[in-house]
């Protein structure tokens, strides 16, 4: 019939997978790892997304197309965010004029 | 460059505008040949080989692999040309230099009000010496303007809630256009004005003579922003040359980095000074409380810029001239005029 | 091969019911068209009071608010209403289905709801310009718009985001129909360049619409609540509003020159009876420019306060961009090299768009140099370059498939001497009105001033005469093809003997457009044969 | 507009040529639509990141203010209503009507308790003067970037609700026409497609829970 379907231990398999993760980004965020606190909760919620994509979004088994279609989305806001990020970070860099006292001329 | 009785090109009025019309007309030969090229092998073509019956089937040219590559690389190769030079003129001429006056400028709905280091303050008109570097530190006090001075090849948007920095050395007296280049609202073409380049000695004439805008006793802007710093109570907790009170001792901080809590630390500049005083608990010195109040909507950008001024002023600089022009605090307050301007 | 005679997709039904709530491709087609020409003429005669208004130095025809309305309406109303939809919405939904051998779109349905959600966008944005007027530019820039602009940036601005939900529509019906609905035989080489056009455009209409859509929608929900986003009081930075806002805009530029360059490449092919030179090329270079066409938003905020060394990297890739342009420019050139060039009104406003397309794209080159666009930007040097390449380009190729395709979608012929008078009057009154703005450009006159020093009068005075000599020229047409639809000639199905799956059927079609599902056995454009 | 297909043939409309196009084709235009809402998501992520970077103090206050118990249970609650409505799915290409609608009904339920819960804590907000807005009662230390994170706090749960509430009313039409038997074992794609448009709004509620409750909880 249309679209492959998938046995049930999966689809349990995954929603428990989902919930062991939920509970583990909660808990991590309890723990103090310094900068590494945000690396670690925005892993969790991508291999959390990446799970929901590929089992209970059929990606896994859909051609070649939809899963092109899937990750550009990602791919493209990666490219935003990027850009934009590294703008605001460089603003700084260009050599502001060395610090000079006012009124040198009398 | 004079055509048909106009001219091509505005005045040519500082360092930088030579180079880059240099760039400019070095594009403008590329066009030119490119769209005679194209566009006379368009015409030449559709003429010589116009249809002549219509049964005519000219023989199919699938592509020639050599041609594409030709004209893949030589315009690659241009355009790359064309991309290093304005890269180079863009980074060093338009890097601010050590030396030069500093201005101070702030941009509101529809005028341009500008102040002279010595507190000499013009709406829309901005007197310039010829020949020394003139840095100008820009704030808006309300929407996007932009600081366009057509014959100095220089524009910068002038963005609210931040400072921004450009320079220019005019090269030829003479008064230039300024224009708003940004969309302001409703009276964005009438908020122009005059560029007056002068001989240097003709500025000096004119810095010591009557300064008609501001009532009271001529205040440069350090004084000016030492008599604010009083008049806003800051010596309360930032008491000059005292131990540490409650707030951070500003002498000797300008120019370098200081820790922040939280564990980064940021270089003293004229940003870092303005936000701690319109929104202090933004970025909070290590080992402070966030006790100091934001002083947002209570003081106007001009002021902001004065006590900017002033504070840098109470870090020693290498230039002995600035100790003498910025005076110890202490006589600073002293003079302080009792009219508030 | 005329089989007995099927009725035509205009003759099929006559009710107003089978037009206004067709699921036909054509039909959507033809009603986009009626629309886009309407919006075309609002914009138009929102340019003739520009021009007007610009004659005298001194702002003496309108006040300063109605003209910031009037030239933010040209802006909004040509952008959003015309060059965005323009020729992907009519020629694209008429012709995609056809040229790939297909009954009609991937989804009908949503097509006709793009009809008039585009609608509904347009009717938002011309009320916002009608009542109190949008005074903020075509590019909302905050915080203007957020907190300051007093007229109804509100409706203006959603009726963007509306428009450009239409436009999404169109681009994800583009993109399936093409992937999934091509006639067997009909691989992706043997496509006409005009569908790999459409190809490149849909990508851009899916990737980039979004993101303007959430800048408006946060613009809208800081001017109505107090939200902070780009409000410096509030501790939000007005540059990023302008990364959004351009993230989607620079593409959309490339969303008004693909379909064009799609067209170009139909006609030059078509009237110099020779397939395309290097073909495979020509299709790639229209994704480069799609793909390429996001990493470069940022030679939009030279001067905005981006640091210099972002501006740095968007300098160097928009140079990059530059590239597949050329191709394009280099390939159709080549094409024409041992052709057999017929000079029918299509293939004069080939001509004309080659020269000016030329010009366009060279002078975007200032525009990409760090260097010189410090001095150009927000003048008028910027207005000419992007009219070149959008009345110049789009313009130029939206009239040579309006005159092109004209037989096959009314099944009727214009009259040839009309046609080329007005192609005439466009070329030289369009060069009349915008090259001297390259000049009042690089002389430093802003833009989106309402009176300007006198100094920049000469060259305003040319602008208007030529923008007068312009709008003649608009005019023609719509006078000899609607002649045309009543006393035209009728049409055979392939008056000017041209290859494409749309020529091998009736004109005008049928609704489900072929008898059966055609076979493709041949190249693309084998004119040889 | 009959959807009956001759038995055990899948219906489709008459563009396509067989079933499997049409399958292809509504499943490709489904991923595109949910390309277009990653960016329309993606403008307000990118938003976020850039303001938590400059004011990562007023965003850490403004994230402790969040109740983490609702917000922990909210996302419990929608990746469950992602698995009742894998099952539906799962059922209707089984052609198990009955289990799909059942499945349906799950899903539904769960999404109104999710959006119960965002209403309780709206309203909490609405009390704490919390709303961003001329009257925003700054309170706490860093008021400064409060207001900002509050903008966006409520500019994405916002977005993200109104995406579940249409979500909602198509699922109520789609267990409508299911009751009914127009969706049925030879026709149920609508089932499918609301299934993939459902776990994206569940994916932003994975993105959306860490980055507004819980960074900055150490």
């Amino acid at each position: 019939m249309s679209g492959h379907v998938v046995p049930l231990r999966i689809y349990f398999g995954i929603f428990a997978a989902l919930m062991l993760l939920t509970a583990a980004t909660v808990w991590a965020a309890f723990q103090d790892f310094g900068i590494l606190n945000t690396v670690v909760a925005l892993g969790i919620a991508i291999l959390k997304a990446t799970l929901v994509i590929l089992y209970f979004m059929h990606v896994r088994y859909s051609s070649g197309l939809v899963r092109i279609s899937a990750v550009i989305g990602f791919v493209f806001l990666v490219l935003l965010i990027g850009y934009v990020a590294a703008d605001v970070a460089s603003r700084g860099w260009m050599p502001a004029p060395a610090p000079i006292q006012s009124a040198p001329l009398h | 460059m004079i055509l048909f009785g106009f001219n091509l090109l505005p005045a040519q009025a500082s360092t930088a505008a030579l180079s880059v019309d240099l760039v400019y007309l070095y594009i403008v030969a590329v066009t030119v040949f490119f769209t005679a090229l194209i566009y006379g092998l368009v015409m030449f073509f559709s003429i010589k080989y116009r249809r002549r019956s219509e049964s005519e089937r000219p023989k199919p040219i699938e592509g020639n692999h050599l041609l594409e590559i030709i004209w893949i690389a030589v315009p690659l190769v241009i355009v790359l040309t064309m991309f290093a030079a304005g890269t180079i003129v863009y980074f060093y001429i338009f890097h601010p230099p050590k030396d030069g006056i500093q201005m101070y400028g702030v941009g509101k709905q529809w005028m341009w009000k500008f102040q002279h280091p010595d507190g000499r303050r013009e709406i829309n008109d901005l007197h310039v010496p010829m020949g020394t570097p003139v840095k100008i530190t820009l704030t808006s006090e309300d929407v996007i303007h932009s600081f366009y001075v057509p014959a100095f090849r220089v524009k910068t948007d002038v963005v609210p809630g931040r400072y921004v920095q450009t320079w220019f050395e005019a090269t030829k007296p003479g008064e230039y256009h300024l224009f708003c280049a940004e969309y302001c609202g409703t009276e964005h073409s009438r908020m122009i004005g005059k560029v007056i380049v002068m001989k240097p000695e003709d500025y000096a004439k004119w810095l010591s003579g009557q300064d008609v805008s501001s009532t009271g006793p001529k205040l440069s802007m350090v004084e000016r922003g030492a008599k604010i710093f009083q008049d806003m109570r800051c010596a309360t907790c930032h008491a000059p040359g005292t131990a540490a009170g409650l707030g951070p001792k500003l002498e000797g901080i300008y120019g370098h980095d200081v820790a922040l809590e939280g564990g980064q630390t940021v270089k003293v500049d004229d940003g870092y000074l303005r936000e701690s005083i319109l929104l202090p608990t933004k970025r909070i010195v290590k080992g402070y409380q966030p006790l100091m109040p934001t002083y947002q909507g209570q003081i106007s950008e001009e002021d902001v810029l004065s006590v900017v001024a002033y504070v840098k002023s109470l870090t020693p600089q290498a230039a002995p001239a600035d100790a003498v022009a910025g005076g110890t605090p202490s006589d600073a307050a002293a003079t302080a005029g009792t009219a508030k301007d | 091969m005329q089989t007995q005679k099927k009725p035509s997709y205009l003759s099929a039904d006559h009710t107003i019911g089978s037009w206004l709530l067709t699921q036909d491709h054509k039909r959507i087609a033809i009603m986009y068209l009626v629309a886009v020409t309407l919006f075309f003429l609002i914009g138009s005669i929102l340019a003739l009071l520009i021009r007007l208004e610009l004659l005298t130095p001194a702002g003496d025809l309108l006040q300063s608010e109605s003209y910031n309305r009037v030239f933010t309406g040209h802006g909004v109303v040509m952008v959003f209403l015309f060059l965005i939809p323009g020729i992907p919405a009519v020629f694209g939904n008429f012709l995609v289905p056809i040229m790939i051998g297909a009954r009609d779109m991937a989804f009908p349905k949503i097509n006709l709801a793009s009809f008039y959600v585009f609608l509904a966008g347009g009717v938002m944005i011309l009320s916002a310009i009608v009542f109190g007027g949008l005074d903020t530019g075509w590019t909302f820039y905050t915080p203007y718009s957020s907190s300051y602009a007093t007229g109804r940036v509100t409706i203006g601005a959603l009726g963007a985001f509306t428009v450009g939900f239409s436009s999404i529509m169109t681009g994800l019906n583009f993109l399936v129909t093409i992937h999934k609905m091509r006639a067997p035989g009909l691989t992706w080489f043997r496509l006409p360049l005009f569908i790999w056009a459409h190809y490149a455009t849909a990508l851009i209409m899916v990737l980039g619409t979004p993101v303007v859509a959430i800048a408006i929608v946060m613009v809208a929900l800081e001017h109505l609540f107090g939200f902070g986003f780009f409000d410096p009081t509030k501790g939000g930075d007005p540059v990023l509003f302008q990364h959004l806002f351009w993230f989607y805009s620079h593409p959309a530029v490339y969303i008004m020159i693909l379909p064009a360059m799609g067209v170009i490449s139909e006609l030059i092919a078509c009237f110099s009876r020779k397939r395309i030179f290097g073909y495979k090329l020509v299709a790639f270079s229209s994704l480069g420019i799609a793909i390429i066409g996001f990493l470069i938003w940022g030679h939009h905020m030279f001067v905005s306060g981006q640091s210099a060394y972002a501006g740095l990297v968007f300098s160097l890739i928009t140079y990059i961009v530059a590239i597949p342009s050329a191709v394009k420019a280099f390939n159709w050139t080549a094409t024409l090299y041992r052709s057999s060039v017929s000079w029918k009104t299509p293939m004069m406003y080939v001509i004309g768009f080659m020269g000016l397309f030329a010009i366009g794209g060279l002078t975007g080159l200032f525009c990409a140099n760090l260097a010189v666009d410090v001095h150009i930007h927000d003048t008028y040097f910027i207005v000419a370059h992007f009219h070149y390449i959008m009345v110049g380009g789009t313009i130029m190729g939206y009239l040579g498939a309006l005159h092109f395709w004209w037989p096959k979608m009314t099944g009727r012929m214009y009259s040839e001497a009309w046609a080329r008078l007005s192609a005439i009057f466009v070329f030289f009154g369009f060069n009349l009105t915008f090259f001297p703005q390259f000049l009042l450009g690089y002389l430093g006159m802003p833009r989106r001033y309402h009176f300007y020093p006198e100094e920049f009068q000469f060259l305003n005075i040319m602008s208007t005469a030529g923008a007068s000599l312009l709008g003649l020229g608009y005019l023609f047409p719509i006078f000899y093809l609607m002649w045309s639809l009543k006393k035209g000639e009728q049409a055979p199905a392939n008056p000017w003997t041209a290859k494409g799956l749309e020529w091998e059927t009736t004109s005008p079609p049928p609704t489900t457009n072929f008898d059966k599902t055609p076979v493709v056995t041949e190249e693309a454009y084998a004119y040889e044969k | 507009m009959s959807h009956s297909a001759k038995p055990g043939e899948t219906y489709y409309a008459h563009q396509f040529e067989d079933a499997a196009q049409s399958h292809e084709s509504i499943t490709l235009g489904m991923w595109i639509f949910l390309i277009t809402e990653v960016m329309f998501f993606g403008g307000l992520f990118a938003a976020y990141t850039i303001y938590r970077a400059q004011y990562s103090a007023a965003f850490d206050e403004g994230s402790h203010m969040l109740d983490i118990t609702l917000g922990c249970f909210n996302t419990v609650v929608l990746i469950l209503s992602s698995l009742t409505m894998a099952l539906a799915v799962r059922c209707a290409q089984l052609g198990k009507m009955t289990g799909a609608l059942f499945n349906m009904v799950l899903t539904l339920g769960l999404g109104t308790v999710f959006l119960g819960v965002k209403a309780v804590e709206y309203t909490a907000k609405f009390q704490h003067g919390l709303v961003p807005g001329p009257n925003f009662a700054p309170h706490g230390v860093h008021s400064f970037g409060l207001e900002l994170y509050y903008s966006l706090y409520f500019a994405l749960t916002g977005m993200h609700a109104v995406h579940m509430i249409i979500g909602a009313v198509i699922l109520m039409v789609i267990i409508g026409l299911t009751a009914k038997g127009k969706i049925n074992k030879t026709y149920n794609s609508p089932i499918e497609i609301f299934g993939l448009y459902w776990h994206f709004v569940d994916i932003v509620w994975i993105f959306l829970f860490p980055l507004l409750y819980l960074l900055g909880r150490h």
